[in-house]
């Protein structure tokens, strides 16, 4: 009975997780109000809403789903706000209940404790307020664009839907690192289930494999990321995390510069944790499941694979800033891995025909930008980032949707053009024009301000100059690519072909423009790209971002305060040129070569360029022939090992077994001859037996 | 006591050379119960054989309990004659099923469980 | 002091070896009257210096007769053995057993030695003669010799007496050397109070010896147990007048050999006597069942006999 | 009467019944039996005292051969509690899976299945060496019945091996654990207020006499123990009969070898290695672990290139109790208790895998992902399932495969330091390195049962030739087969977000058997170690 008492009192309890060892600049965490714990369990609701729909008949044919989870959304997104607006710079904590809590005497790392509990501070906020805010408005989208799927597939989509907003919900407020666990690998699923929302198509289902495989790889590193924060700090709390000591002690060597000191088990975490953000956010060399998962509807790719579950690796290293602080090597390598990321996935997104393919490597790539800005030290700057690419991607892949969707799945852009002259288009057209000049790093839009704010820091901060130049680069290449599709498929002359889920005639086909919906969420989307740019004006010193940033862990005393100089100016002044000098001679060669003199969708000016046939190109275009490098060095062997030990398996650890019955038999068909079967021979072993016996017993007493 | 025993039927006691004389004989009438059932083919022969086999450990038993003033020899006897009839029953049945199958008593007939 | 020097022991055991080995049946040349010469002479050798050992260590001679039934036990028992005919194998039994119970006489064993006769003799062996004479073939007019070719030969006969009397070689062996190792006879075992257990006999011996006076009888005490006295001979008696005195007992009251075995079998091993009935039943009810012909009956047969029944029911109907 | 002895009887009454009854009830009786052991086992959670979960408890005893101290008594702690609870929630499931694939000889099936079940309590509740060798050796003759009689086509060689296989190890076992006796037998003057000097089972009793064993003692018994239970487990040289004996089975039969008759393997070396040989278990734990880990590698690929469902997920199993051994062997808090909840959570996930996999079985009577796949647009409601408990199998955080997989992986990680780096002593020290490798598994583990799930369950719909509506069943999942789903999926999900009570419950016994371990382990490996946990050693045992 007391089991059970126990049980009871321990669910609601409130615990207060109080930082003992104060110090540093980090502000004690105190108890939050309980309602604030139900910002995560709101997308729950609609889960349970979708389950419901999908087993009663009747409101299986409804879109009720949809409507369920974009209400919860709306409200879990409207906790977030009140959150907000009620934090005032605090670190809140609120307990849900025990989850894994084990203990093994008394004292510190005598416990494993890792609650259903939350870190309610503004950093979470901040990622909160776009998760929850974007998700409730995509699911709107979706619930005009998933239309045609109404019934099991309408309820699967909008389950696995809040489903990944309550993962990511998990992974952002989680207040130990195993719950934040528990939020990654969650949204991993998610992103599998919903990869895989047309299981039909082969495609769909290896891509949402090769996802959730991909992804595990990075969550093994971050596992053991956490067992060896757990080994060497005793908890997986953040609140006693970040109070540690310890941790402060090596903090300040570390900021110092004096990293000898620091044992090299704790700063082998970072790089532990490092490989679970690259197979997350997909970085090089884990990013190869990113492009691939557009294979699932647009909604998802908008909100999961653009705006939301992808910085979950920037949200991991922000959040562990200190841990990275204190390892030599971790950022480094991760401003490094950023680089190569950016240019790469940029390289490769200049030559797709895919838009969505040109979006999802876009992605990739500004995901090294963000990863860029943590190595080079400005969380801020890969938060504002994040923010601003999570308005301005998310308005991307929507139009892009709506493309898809009003044109039976064409993404080609070869084969759709001159959408702003089409009817019912131009809300789509508008949208995508803020969003391309976001991405494009156009001035004074938020595109434009946080990705400067990264270059500026990797120009000044010592030793990185050279990441700074190739973030340069990549910013024209960017440019380049991102107005190459808008000059293509939405301005131009009229001229189409449908894609292949139009049935019939070619000539039959007809376009229809998206509906209220969509617009509305567009029209939503676009001014709120518009308008992010103002957050770098509201607030303190680096914006209303900064601000958030500044009193959360991932804050860095250090951040902004380079004494360097960029050709003896304020590097930021001095970049707001610079960039959008590149960034609007990135634009204006993607007119050149794609809208000038352009009168039909197939061919353009840059057709005729010598370079675009070269061997290069294609290998571009091939995606560098990572895929097949990797199912060469990987799948493969390890397919053929695993027939390998299939064939050792059956032929000679099984066959071991079997010679050792074998064995028996063989000596039984030896012998089988004494056993004339005739009753004198028997008796005649007998007694010859038991006289010898004796003989031996008599002998030997 | 001695009375009392000299009044009884028991017998005086027995020396162990008296008594290695009868086990002497019970061990040969043994050893000639083997050897027949050894050397006959005949299968109601070689049951008789082994009946003379439980004769000489009936005879030891006996000596024995003569040796040692004790009844439990004598007793044993009775259930070696129990197991005696009961083997002598169910084996001659069973002989008398084999002659009905082959028209034979020879042993070396029957050799099923040749391995 | 050995009881037989090992190599006489040894040789002798060789000389019975070949003996009976010469004497077992077999086709041609047929030594059987030599082997049993041998065989007899020396088992007469070993039993011969065995009596000369008891007679110098002063334990006397066992009982002549002891030497005539030996003699006949065992020269039948080797003659059951080879002879080649079932029935007077059979027959030489019933003369070994016989013997035997005449040893067991000699043993003071004489509710067994009748048991031996009645059951083995009387019963056991009459029906392995049934058994024998079912069994065997008639002769024929071609055939006049009845004897099997499986009871005329012997089956590896060297093999066989080698084994047995390896065996042989052993038991003696060790019976000799165990022999002076043997516990001595300890008197005391046979519980003397014995006669208590047997109020009946004593009042029945008392009373026909005249000792019990008119109206008076054994006396008991509250637990209903006569009191008697084996060590003084002596037993309390109720007299008439109520009154309680000690008297002798009878001369020559004992308890006899039947009784002892009697009292040993149900008082010591009540369960073992009831194993042994069940076995016994089991025995019979195997023996029926495998011994059973079965009537092969197809369904044509099953049909006509049932006819047959009916004809027969409604036959007596009229 | 005792309740656990009620759980044993229980069923064993119903077998009875099973017998005598006409046939077409047969499924109801046995169906009531194994309700009646579930209500016993409700029965004793709520009468077991958790507070002291350590402690035997539900004791009871009756001398069996006393001149060799043998006595059939039975106890538990919570660790055994809790597997019991297994075992009978699994018997009611077990039947009702049972209704409508099983056509012929239905008395004997049943009969079997619930001497089974009854003989699996008796070995989680034996709290005597040879009653629980006896119920654990019993346990392979319904086994092997409902193979050799009710399996598939292969199923006299399946059933032979894995007879002779297990009980072959066993017979080691046993060697091993009459030489404990023994040994306990001819202890003198170690402490007199125990039965040691003379011939007694009593395991509590035992546990006490065998810490006393020589090095070379405690590592021959350990061998000993190793070849019975390692077998049973599977671990890895050893494992050849499971996949046979999986895919002969009967579907019930799958269920059961997977969810509880390996565990007889890991509580045997829980309840038998551990405590007795505690300084031989610290001297090769790096063996046993690497054993371990290159199963959970190896199992894990040969997983992958199978086409026969069942196989694959009878060789994850090897993969599977590669981690539950890992973590046995950390000798930690973490690595024991996610151990010990392996097995319970290894028992609810692969036993669903299997119902499922009988389920598809007895539409579609093939088990090759060559002949049928795509059943996510023909069978919804099975493959939500099937996704479910694969998730659950592939240790989704939230569902109950992952908290144990990462305690066990923990305890490893815990067990010592980077090898060689600070302090350790190399390679032969658990480790960081034994977490990092084995870890990998769990992407094998992700490779494998989503190729299996993106082949069956995805993709385009394929189904064997000559395929036809199966007569009784629907095309999809009936109510009673939901209802049989239903309480694994709520327990699976249950334990993956509110584990608490289970790890309260499990914690006095960890910490209990950590005590012995490291009261007898004087170095080598670091091993974290309570403080509160002496005492109740000494109380244990017998109350």
């Amino acid at each position: 009975m007391s089991g059970i008492e126990r049980v009871i009192q321990t669910i609601g309890e409130t615990v207060v997780v109080g930082a003992q060892h104060g110090g540093g600049h980090l502000a004690t965490v105190e108890p939050g109000p309980t309602w604030m714990a139900l910002a995560p369990f709101l997308p729950l609701v609609g889960v349970v809403i979708c389950l419901i729909c999908a087993l009663v008949p009747r409101l299986r044919t409804s879109k009720l789903p949809a409507w369920g989870t974009v209400a919860s959304l709306a409200v879990a997104f409207g906790l977030i706000l009140a959150t907000w607006l009620s934090l005032d710079g605090r670190t809140l904590n609120v307990h849900a209940w025990e989850w894994i809590n084990l203990s093994w005497g008394d004292g510190p790392g005598r416990a494993l404790i890792a609650n259903f509990a939350f870190h309610i501070d503004s950093l979470t906020v901040l990622w909160m307020l776009f998760v929850t805010g974007l998700g409730a408005l995509i699911a709107l989208y979706a619930v005009e664009y998933m239309e045609h799927d109404v019934g099991l597939g309408y309820c699967r989509f909008f389950a696995g839907f809040s489903l990944f907003v309550f993962s990511m919900s998990c992974l952002v407020m989680a207040d130990n690192l195993l719950l934040m666990y528990l939020g990654w690998e969650g949204v991993g699923f998610c992103s599998y289930l919903l990869i895989g929302y047309f299981y039909k198509k082969p495609s769909a289902v290896a891509a949402a494999k090769k996802a959730f495989i991909v992804n595990r790889i990075g969550d093994l590193g971050l596992a053991l990321g956490i067992m060896l924060i757990f080994v060497q700090f005793g908890t997986l709390e953040y609140g006693e995390l970040f109070a540690n000591e310890r941790l402060l002690h090596y903090k300040d060597l570390a900021l110092a510069g004096d990293f000898a000191q620091i044992p090299f088990n704790v700063q082998l975490i970072a790089l532990l944790l490092m490989v679970g953000a690259f197979g997350k956010s997909a970085q090089f060399p884990l990013y190869v499941w990113l492009p691939d998962a557009m294979e699932g509807p647009t909604p998802v790719s908008a909100l999961i694979h653009a705006a939301t579950m992808v910085t979950a690796g920037v949200f991991l290293i922000a959040r562990m800033f200190p841990i990275f602080l204190v390892s030599e090597h971790a950022l480094p390598t991760v401003a490094w891995i950023g680089t190569i990321t950016a240019l790469l996935a940029a390289t490769i997104g200049m030559a797709q025909f895919d838009i969505k393919r040109i979006m999802a490597y876009s992605t990739v790539s500004q995901l090294g930008y963000m990863f860029a800005g943590l190595g080079v030290l400005t969380s801020v700057g890969a938060a504002f980032h994040v923010f601003t690419h999570a308005f301005f991607k998310a308005t991307l892949f929507l139009c892009c949707g709506a493309v898809m969707h009003g044109f039976a799945g064409q993404l080609d852009l070869r084969k759709v053009s001159g959408l702003r002259s089409q009817k019912g288009w131009m809300i789509v057209t508008l949208a995508m024009l803020i969003a391309c000049l976001n991405l494009s790093g156009f001035p004074l839009t938020g595109g434009f301000f946080s990705k400067d704010m990264i270059l500026a820091e990797a120009f000044v901060t010592p030793g990185f100059r050279v990441i700074g130049w190739i973030l340069l680069l990549t910013a024209g290449l960017t440019a380049y690519y991102t107005f190459r599709v808008f000059f293509r498929v939405f301005v131009g002359p009229v001229d189409y072909e449908p894609g292949d889920e139009h049935h019939g005639e070619p000539g039959s086909f007809h376009p229809h423009p998206p509906g209220w919906a969509v617009n509305l969420v567009l029209a939503i989307l676009g001014v709120g790209s518009l308008l992010v740019a103002g957050v770098y004006f509201v607030g303190g010193e680096h914006g209303w971002v900064g601000s958030m940033i500044h009193d959360s862990s991932a804050h860095y005393q250090a951040d902004g305060t380079h004494a360097g100089t960029l050709f003896g100016q304020d590097p930021h002044t001095i970049m707001y040129y610079v960039s959008a000098a590149i960034g609007l001679a990135g634009i204006a060669i993607a007119w050149w070569l794609h809208y000038a003199g352009r009168t039909e969708a197939a061919t353009c000016r840059a057709d005729r360029l010598a370079f675009t046939g070269s061997r290069v190109a294609r290998w571009a275009r091939d995606k560098w022939y990572v895929d097949e490098f990797y199912d060469f060095l990987f799948r493969r062997p390890l397919w053929l090992l695993g027939q390998v030990f299939y064939f050792i398996d059956r032929w000679f650890v099984d066959g071991l077994v079997n010679v050792f019955g074998i064995l028996p038999r063989l000596t039984g068909w030896a012998v089988r001859p004494s056993q004339s079967g005739l009753l004198h021979g028997y008796a005649l072993g007998t007694i010859g037996g038991t006289a010898v016996l004796l003989l031996i017993v008599w002998l030997v007493t | 006591m001695t009375a009392l025993l000299a009044q009884s039927a028991l017998p005086a006691a027995m020396g162990s050379g008296v008594l290695a004389h009868y086990l002497f004989v019970s061990v040969v009438m043994f050893a000639i119960g083997v050897i027949g059932f050894l050397t006959r083919r005949n299968l109601i022969i070689m049951f008789l054989c082994t009946e003379l086999m439980f004769q000489a450990a009936g005879i030891a038993l006996v000596a024995f309990s003569r040796y040692h003033l004790n009844m439990d020899g004598q007793t044993f006897v009775i259930f070696v004659l129990t197991v005696a009839a009961a083997e002598a029953a169910m084996a001659l049945a069973l002989v008398v099923l084999l002659f009905r199958r082959s028209e034979s008593l020879d042993a070396e007939g029957w050799s099923e469980m040749r391995g | 002091m050995e009881v037989i020097h090992p190599v006489i022991l040894y040789v002798a055991v060789a000389l019975g070896a070949i003996g009976v080995g010469l004497s077992l049946p077999r086709r041609g040349v047929n030594p059987q009257a030599i082997g049993a010469v041998i065989a007899a002479s020396a088992g007469g050798l070993v039993i011969l210096l065995l009596s000369l050992h008891t007679s110098r260590s002063g334990e006397g001679l066992p009982n002549p007769f002891f030497y005539v039934f030996s003699v006949i036990a065992l020269g039948a028992s080797l003659r059951m053995i080879t002879h080649p005919r079932p029935v007077y194998a059979a027959l030489f039994f019933i003369m070994t057993i016989i013997s035997s119970a005449g040893l067991y006489l000699i043993l003071a064993a004489e509710f067994m030695a009748f048991a031996l006769i009645i059951v083995y003799a009387g019963a056991i062996l009459i029906t392995y003669l049934f058994v024998i004479m079912m069994a065997t073939q008639s002769p024929t007019l071609e055939q006049n010799e009845s004897l099997q070719d499986y009871d005329t030969t012997s089956r590896e006969p060297i093999a066989a007496t080698l084994a047995g009397f390896v065996l042989l070689a052993v038991l003696t062996s060790m019976l000799f050397t165990g022999l002076t190792s043997l516990p001595a006879p300890s008197g005391q075992s046979i519980e003397p109070g014995l006669l208590v257990e047997l109020p009946g006999k004593v009042e029945r011996a008392m009373r026909r010896a005249g000792a019990l006076p008119p109206g008076a009888s054994v006396a008991t005490d509250d637990a209903g147990r006569m009191l008697l006295d084996p060590a003084a001979g002596t037993v309390t008696i109720s007299t008439a007048a109520g009154g309680r005195e000690v008297v002798e007992l009878p001369a020559g009251l004992g308890v006899g050999n039947v009784e002892r075995v009697g009292m040993s079998l149900l008082g010591d091993y009540p369960g073992l006597i009831e194993i042994a009935g069940i076995i016994l039943l089991m025995a019979m009810l195997g023996a029926i069942v495998l011994a059973r012909r079965k009537v092969m009956a197809d369904d044509e047969d099953r049909a006509a006999m049932a006819a047959k029944i009916a004809r027969r029911g409604t036959g007596g109907g009229l | 009467m005792n309740v656990l002895v009620l759980m044993i009887l229980l069923p064993l009454l119903a077998a009875a019944v099973v017998v005598y009854a006409p046939a077409r009830r047969a499924k109801w009786v046995a169906l009531t039996g194994t309700l009646a052991a579930g209500l016993a086992c409700l029965l004793a959670f709520f009468a077991f005292d958790w507070a002291d979960a350590a402690t035997i408890q539900f004791q009871a005893s009756r001398p069996w051969l006393p001149t060799l101290g043998l006595e059939l008594s039975v106890g538990v702690d919570s660790v055994a509690l809790l597997l019991i609870a297994l075992t009978v929630l699994l018997g009611p499931i077990c039947v009702l899976a049972s209704f409508t694939g099983i056509t012929g000889k239905v008395k004997t099936y049943y009969a079997w299945l619930l001497v089974l079940q009854a003989a699996m309590t008796g070995v989680f509740a034996a709290r005597d060496l040879i009653v629980f060798y006896t119920c654990f050796e019993f346990t392979l003759v319904p086994m092997y019945v409902l193979i050799a009689l009710y399996g598939s086509s292969n199923r006299a060689k399946a059933a032979t091996k894995f007879f002779l296989f297990t009980f072959t190890g066993s017979v080691i076992a046993l060697a091993g654990l009459i030489y404990v006796a023994w040994f306990n037998a001819t202890l003198v003057g170690y402490d007199p207020a125990l039965l040691h000097g003379t011939w007694t089972f009593d395991i509590a009793t035992l546990e006490r006499a065998a810490r006393e064993m020589s090095a070379s003692q405690q590592a021959w018994v350990l061998a000993a123990l190793l070849a019975g239970f390692a077998v049973k487990v599977p671990l890895f040289p050893v494992h050849t009969w499971l996949p046979l004996a999986h895919t002969e089975a009967p579907t019930a039969g799958s269920v059961i070898l997977a969810g509880v008759l390996l565990k007889l393997g890991t509580y045997g070396l829980y309840r038998f290695v551990l405590p007795f040989v505690p300084d031989a278990v610290v001297e090769y734990a790096w063996l046993i672990a690497g054993v371990s880990i290159v199963g959970i590698l190896y199992a894990g690929l040969v997983c992958w290139v199978q086409t026969d469902i069942k196989k694959l997920i009878a060789y994850s199993s090897v993969a599977h109790l590669g981690f539950c051994v890992l973590g046995l062997v950390a000798l930690n808090s973490a690595g024991l208790t996610g151990a010990v909840l392996y097995m319970l959570n290894h028992g609810l996930s692969t036993g669903a895998l299997f119902l499922m996999v009988g389920m598809m079985y007895e539409r579609y009577h093939t088990r090759s992902m060559d002949e049928v796949g795509g059943l996510a647009s023909k069978m919804p409601i099975w493959s939500s399932f099937m996704l479910f408990f694969v998730l659950a199998s592939v240790g989704l955080p939230g569902l109950n495969g992952f908290v144990s997989e990462f305690l066990c992986l923990l305890g490893a990680f815990q067990a010592g330091d980077w090898g060689g780096a600070v302090g350790g002593t190399g390679l032969f020290t658990l480790g960081p390195w034994y977490a990092a490798v084995a870890g990998l598994g769990m992407i094998i583990a992700a490779m494998y049962l989503l190729y299996m799930t993106g082949r069956i369950v995805f993709g385009e719909y394929r189904e064997p030739a000559g395929h036809h509506e199966h007569d009784v069943l629907p095309t999809d999942l009936n109510w009673r087969e939901i209802g049989l789903l239903l309480p694994l999926a709520a327990l699976c999900l249950g334990l993956g977000v509110y584990p608490t009570p289970v790890l309260r419950a499990l914690e006095p016994c960890v910490d209990q058997t950590i005590a012995i371990v490291t009261g007898a382990a004087d170095s080598g490996v670091e091993i974290v170690r309570g403080g509160e946990t002496e005492p109740r050693l000494v109380e244990g045992g017998r109350p």
